[in-house]
């Protein structure tokens, strides 16, 4: 569906306002029901047993002691979770995942689970299931696990994309490369080049729901699941496949999702869940702890960049490179290749290459954060390119203003760019009076571009009108943020009624058919596409129904303002026929009145934002405090602005508690050291500040609103926008992310050593 | 399991004197029911002090302050006279936690979780607080610092309960403080800290000192040259400049997760440095 | 006929090269087409690849029609958060 | 184990149970009692998002025995509004979008109306600093403190 330029000029009845959303009043009277809030009569309590160890041989699983305990209802291991992957490798990793084969893989996996009549008994249970383990050499550091001499994690794995086959396995699974013109050639052409390298950490989504299901096998193959998911139909084709079940016979419903950012995209505990279910003949509520949650389910990769960039006087970029290693956890994945194609996203270059290196660690199984892979290459990126502003003796905006891609720009990663909003962002960073405020002692200013995709994808929605006149708006995408309530909005300005006449459900893997997940910022994009289809199919009905109620021809009647209206002179007489009455008289007219979509949502339109931020350091402790904040980007078109907003406002703030604080710390043992939101820092309250927003608004010509997704990139630039406000506030450039105080009062003092 | 809440010291003394299994003594529960959670501890036997006469309460007494055992720390910060007496002490009492753990963590809990970082010892060291133990044989009163003997031990044996922690009155011109170093600005486990509290004459000048240490050490350090390094001095800056380097250099810190041993070393100098400012201040230094 | 630029893992199975001419009018044609003439290739097709077609990325949409003179990219399939 | 007899009051109605002696108020309310409005994130009195206030203080259910609440006063999030009619914060949560996934919203509530009671006209930082035994993922808490200073404004006001 492309862009309605009849809507540049045209003002939205709907669209664009701010109502309170449909789900609220159950989230502010704890009624919402989340993963964890559902019970099924009979359930018993599931608990996984986890590997201590980092790397490890599984010699032998003794379940006796376990079974024998009264109330233990059944133990399971990876013989209850057979390989019925057929040789798909992405499943097989995720069902050795969900239960360990041959190794434990990191601290936190798991190898075996049980189900009992109650927390206490199953946890009982799982003191005397026995591993016999024979423990590995272990590697968690991504620079470490890349060296010749490193444990090997998987022997079966020769690097891919490499012009010679190598002739020994290895932690990197894959390299990729893009890129385009001649880096040597335009090196040569640079008066000023920055070489500099970077270390980001691992950190986790963060999300305050844990991983949360009940499931329910029957013995006739037919099974239910409740779960908190970004994606109940990828759910339910994950595990009917992981279980040997028919998708069609196991119903997935998605709760009320407590935070997901990419997390609760990948099946984790479900499948075992379902296995429990199975093998006890009972329901079964499985909920991860905290600790599991850090340990064993979904964090982002650690990362190890490289960057070049040269440039000529006149400030012109003539070339940039960049090296990126990207871990994976102990599964093959491809977070390098999706940084090396943002990475330099943000620029207009001849000469570009990037190159990504997928490797092996024993970490958990590396998962989707919020544009995955993209924050920690724009960190390296715009660290550099401040760095080389600094040294051409340029503003940092003015350089990248010069160098910014535009329409018709060849992107980095390849094609070339359509209307794009990376320009824009800049400019009104430029004037942004953020800009311009005054800083105090100890006070600097950073500010940082970045990119991402977005996506689209198969999604379907039923729009179903009741007899009064009511719209039930049934949607296959997961709310993660408040999606029903700009679902609502989009189908009650197709239709021309109210908002609070359309009551959006999301609905059950039986119910609709398949949607992809709520991920790739594609949840309002797709849907919305897709509800807009749905309700002109419904139009389409309404006004054959209208034209029958008049017994005139339907192509006299149009659809106007939620009201059938009879065209011509002669239908002079005619009243309008609202929704309402049209529905009023549908029995009688032809029965139920529905529109229906089923669409790939494509052209999502890729995303730009330009951040500013101000941060103080105390010169003594390193510790430093953001105090000011401010978000630009490109909406396409903000449906809901103030949940725009509120995903600018929270992408910024996950990216900062990164910038700072967030990190995986894993001892000389391999195992986990900060598994709990004691010493894993996500931001408090208190930590921050008002975070400010621009929305600006370049319609996308996919979308017939011109909506772009807006989820993810807002996660993108604060790492760099903090790491340059930093180099200002405290005069150091931070190679390291976190920036956490020992790190940066380290750096200031080496800082000040240098100088005396 | 068994829970049982005894309305009286002595039946608590006996219950847990009795015991043949693990047991633990429950006031605020902070520190006990997340090592439950986190199975590591099992205890056959939970001994609820709350309902004892007395435990829940502050006292003035003709000395000073009595705060039972089972007072939370956020009704510390709600006692005027303590706070104006010791703010030093309410500081770092009110920092333990979030408002919620506030609302029922206690000093006694933090004292006998015997943590090198809990946030209220340091200053009830400056303070020059002591515990009153009471046990099988007895009542005995004993300076704090002689609880912590090393992470996660206490010098109390079994059946002992700390029943309540005596401040004194504070004394003319004097004035206390406690500063800790997170990475956050609540709710994180102090990566150092440190408690100062002055006493000054007419002139400014410093006559007695106390300066305590936390997480530079397996158990609380009370620096007697960091105080010797302040009295018979005005806060003067060569006198802040040796507070910290004496207090550097008197830690004893280690490596982990919450930070190096070269950042706890500078940072206690940073941090006794600025809470000897307030202290000073607070005592009607200038 | 359409040009089809190629990423760099890619290139390396059709031969090194990272432009390919193939008759195709819509996307099954063009993974058809290249899975004939290049089956190193398929695999890859298989696991999934994104076509960006004038600057659109588009997914499995098979009947996509590539339009003449349009500026044709492969690219690997994302994952998004 | 034997079970230990409670007899307590929460969102004012003497209610009666029977749990275990390890078994943490958090447990007792969502799964005997069928409250689930508190959330346990994280069961270690780290994120907040199970607070309930108990004899006026504000407290981590999760940090709680459920033996402890024996003749207490509990009040949760289900007993904030009345009847239909909102409490100020929640009609104030709504109003802002102050909630993404709305996990962390109870706990939120619980805790502003417990800072509310005790600071009717909270600047800023006091807000902040109040609820940071919160943790939201979602928001960054911006449209967070301005509900609640918008809900302090209203009930100063009534």
């Amino acid at each position: 569906m492309n862009f309605d330029p009849r809507f540049s000029g045209r003002k939205f009845a709907s669209v664009g306002t701010r109502p309170i959303r449909p789900d609220g009043i159950d989230k502010v009277t704890g009624r919402a029901r989340y993963g964890a809030d559902f019970n099924m009569a009979g359930q018993l309590v599931g608990r996984i047993l986890r590997s201590p160890h980092a790397h490890a041989k599984i010699l032998k699983i003794d379940t006796s002691k376990a079974e024998k305990l009264a109330g233990v209802k059944a133990v399971i291991t990876a013989a209850d979770l057979p390989d019925l992957t057929d040789g798909d490798a992405a499943m097989y990793d995720v069902l050795d995942n969900c239960m360990a084969r041959s190794k434990a893989l990191y601290d936190g996996h798991a190898v075996a689970a049980v189900a009992a009549v109650d927390a206490s008994t199953a946890r009982q249970a799982l003191k005397l299931i026995q591993v016999a383990y024979e423990l590995l050499p272990h590697v968690t550091d991504v620079d470490e696990a890349m060296k010749h001499t490193a444990p090997l994690i998987n022997d079966t794995i020769f690097t891919e994309g490499l012009e010679e086959k190598p002739v020994k396995p290895s932690n990197v699974t894959k390299r990729s490369q893009f890129g385009h013109g001649d880096v040597h050639q335009g090196f040569g052409h640079a008066d000023f080049i920055v070489e500099r390298s970077f270390k980001t950490e691992q950190t986790h989504q963060g999300y305050i729901e844990p991983h949360a299901c009940v499931a329910n096998v029957s013995s006739d193959g037919t099974a239910d699941l409740w779960v908190c998911t970004q994606g109940h139909f990828v759910y339910r084709q994950h595990c009917a496949q992981l279980l040997g079940l028919e998708a069609s016979k196991l119903r997935v419903t998605s709760s009320e999702i407590g935070g997901g950012f990419g997390g609760k995209t990948h099946v984790w505990a479900e499948p075992v869940a379902l296995a429990l279910s199975r093998k006890a003949g009972r329901p079964v509520k499985l909920v991860m702890t905290r600790d599991e949650v850090f340990r064993a389910s979904g964090p982002t990769s650690a990362t190890s960049i490289d960057v070049k960039i040269g440039a000529r006087k006149d400030g012109t970029i003539t070339a940039a490179e960049a090296t990126l290693r990207y871990s994976s956890g102990p599964y093959a994945g491809t977070w390098a290749e999706i940084g090396a194609m943002t990475a330099f996203a943000c620029y207009k270059l001849d000469n570009v290459k990037t190159v990504g290196y997928e490797v092996l660690v024993n970490r958990p199984k590396t998962a989707a954060y919020r544009a995955p892979s993209a924050p920690m290459a724009a960190f390296a990126v715009e660290s550099a390119v401040d760095e080389l502003a600094k040294e051409l003796g340029m503003d940092p905006v003015e350089f990248r203003i010069k160098n910014a891609a535009q329409e018709g720009t060849r992107s980095s990663y390849g094609p070339v760019y359509g209307p794009i909003g990376i320009g824009p962002t800049l400019e009104a960073a430029k004037t942004h009076p953020h800009m311009k405020a005054p800083l105090g002692k100890n006070q600097g200013r950073g500010m940082a571009c970045g990119f991402w995709f977005n996506f689209g994808g198969q999604t379907c929605t039923d729009l179903n009108i009741g007899m009064d006149g009511s719209v039930s708006l049934a949607v296959g995408t997961v709310d993660v943020g408040g999606s029903r309530a700009s679902l609502s909005l989009v189908a009650a300005e197709e239709l021309g009624i109210a908002y609070e006449q359309v009551k959006a459900v999301v609905a059950d893997t039986s119910s609709l058919g398949y949607n992809d997940m709520t991920d790739g910022s594609r949840g309002t994009f797709s849907s919305s596409m897709a509800t807009i289809s749905a309700a002109r199919n419904a139009i389409k009905i309404l006004r054959d129904r209208a034209a029958q109620m008049w017994d005139i021809p339907v192509d006299d009647v149009v659809w106007e303002n939620g009201h059938a209206i009879a065209k011509g002179e002669k239908y002079g007489n005619l009243a309008a026929l609202s929704l309402k009455e049209i529905a009023a008289a549908s029995g009688k007219t032809g029965g139920p009145i529905a529109g229906h979509s089923e669409l790939v949502a494509d052209g999502a339109g890729v995303s730009f934002a330009t951040h500013i931020c101000d941060i103080e350091v105390d010169p003594e402790t390193g510790a430093a405090r953001v105090i000011r904040y401010t978000v630009i980007q490109d909406a396409g078109k903000a449906v809901h602005p103030t949940y725009v907003e509120g995903q600018y406002q929270g992408g910024a703030a996950q990216g900062i508690g990164w910038a700072l604080n967030e990190e995986y710390i894993y001892g000389k043992d391999g195992r986990l050291q900060n598994a709990g939101f004691l010493d894993y820092r996500i931001p408090v309250c208190s930590d921050l500040p008002m975070i400010d927003t621009q929305i600006l608004e370049i319609p996308n010509p996919n979308h017939p609103y011109g909506v772009r997704g807006v989820g993810e990139t807002s996660i993108v630039p604060p790492l760099a926008a903090i790491a340059n406000a930093m180099s200002n506030a405290a005069g150091v450039r931070m190679t390291h992310i976190p920036m956490s105080p020992p790190r940066v009062l380290a750096a200031i003092e080496a800082e000040r050593e240098g100088r005396a | 399991m068994r829970y049982i809440r005894p309305l009286s010291i002595e039946d608590a003394v006996g219950l847990l004197a009795g015991a043949s299994g693990t047991s633990a003594i429950l006031a605020g529960g902070s520190d006990l029911l997340v090592r439950m959670k986190g199975g590591f501890v099992e205890p056959d036997l939970i001994v609820d002090i709350k309902a004892i006469a007395g435990l829940s309460e502050i006292r003035e007494t003709a000395d000073g302050f009595s705060i039972g055992a089972a007072v939370p720390c956020a009704v510390l910060g709600e006692n005027s006279a303590l706070k104006k007496a010791w703010p030093g002490v309410v500081e770092a009492a009110k920092l333990i936690g979030s408002k919620q753990v506030q609302g029922r963590c206690t000093i006694t809990g933090n004292l006998c979780n015997a943590s090198p970082a809990a946030d209220s010892v340091p200053a009830l060291v400056a303070a020059g607080a002591k515990a009153v133990v009471a046990g099988p044989s007895g009542k005995r009163t004993i300076a704090v610092e002689a609880v912590p003997i090393g992470p996660g031990k206490t010098s109390l044996s079994k059946g002992e309960i700390i029943e309540a922690i005596l401040l004194d009155s504070q004394a003319p011109r004097s004035g206390d403080a406690y500063l800790r170093f997170i990475p956050r600005t609540e709710m994180d486990i102090a990566v150092v800290s440190a408690g100062v509290n002055l006493t000054i004459d007419e002139h400014g000048v410093i006559t007695a000192a106390r300066v305590a240490l936390g997480a530079a050490a397996p158990t609380v350090l009370l620096v007697a040259e960091a105080a010797e390094a302040l009295i018979g001095r005005k806060l003067d800056e060569a006198a802040l400049e040796r507070l910290a380097k004496v207090c550097a250099g008197a830690c004893r810190p280690i490596d982990d997760k919450r930070g190096t041993i070269e950042f706890r070393r500078k940072v206690a100098g940073v941090l006794a440095r600025r809470a000897a400012t307030t202290a000073y201040a607070r005592a009607g230094g200038k | 006929m359409v040009e089809v630029t190629l990423w760099g893992a890619l290139g390396q199975l059709a031969g090194g090269k990272s432009k390919v001419e193939v008759e195709a009018k819509d996307i099954r044609e063009l993974f058809r087409k290249l899975a004939e003439q290049y089956p190193g290739i398929e695999p890859w097709i298989e696991k999934g690849i994104a076509v960006a077609i004038d600057g659109t990325i588009y997914r499995d949409t098979w009947s996509k029609e590539l339009p003449k003179g349009a500026e044709i990219f492969l690219l690997p399939r994302l994952a998004g958060g | 184990m034997a079970g230990v007899a409670v007899s307590t009051t929460i969102n004012g109605d003497h209610v009666e149970y029977l749990c275990q002696p390890d078994e943490t108020l958090l447990d007792v309310l969502r799964d005997r009692l069928g409250l689930t409005g508190a959330k346990e994130g994280c069961g270690t009195g780290d994120c907040g998002a199970c607070s309930i206030i108990l004899d006026n203080r504000l407290v981590c259910s999760c940090l709680v025995l459920g033996a402890e609440a024996e003749g207490r006063i509990v009040e949760t999030v289900e007993g904030m509004a009345h009847g239909e009619k909102l409490h100020t914060l929640q009609q104030k949560f709504l109003e802002h979008a102050a909630l993404q996934c709305g996990i962390c919203t109870p706990g939120f509530l619980i805790a502003a109306k417990d800072l509310l009671a005790k600071n009717p006209d909270p600047s800023e930082e006091e807000i902040r600093f109040g609820l940071a035994g919160n943790l939201c993922r979602c928001t960054g808490y911006d449209k967070i403190v301005r509900a609640v200073q918008d809900a302090a404004n209203v009930m100063k006001g009534a």
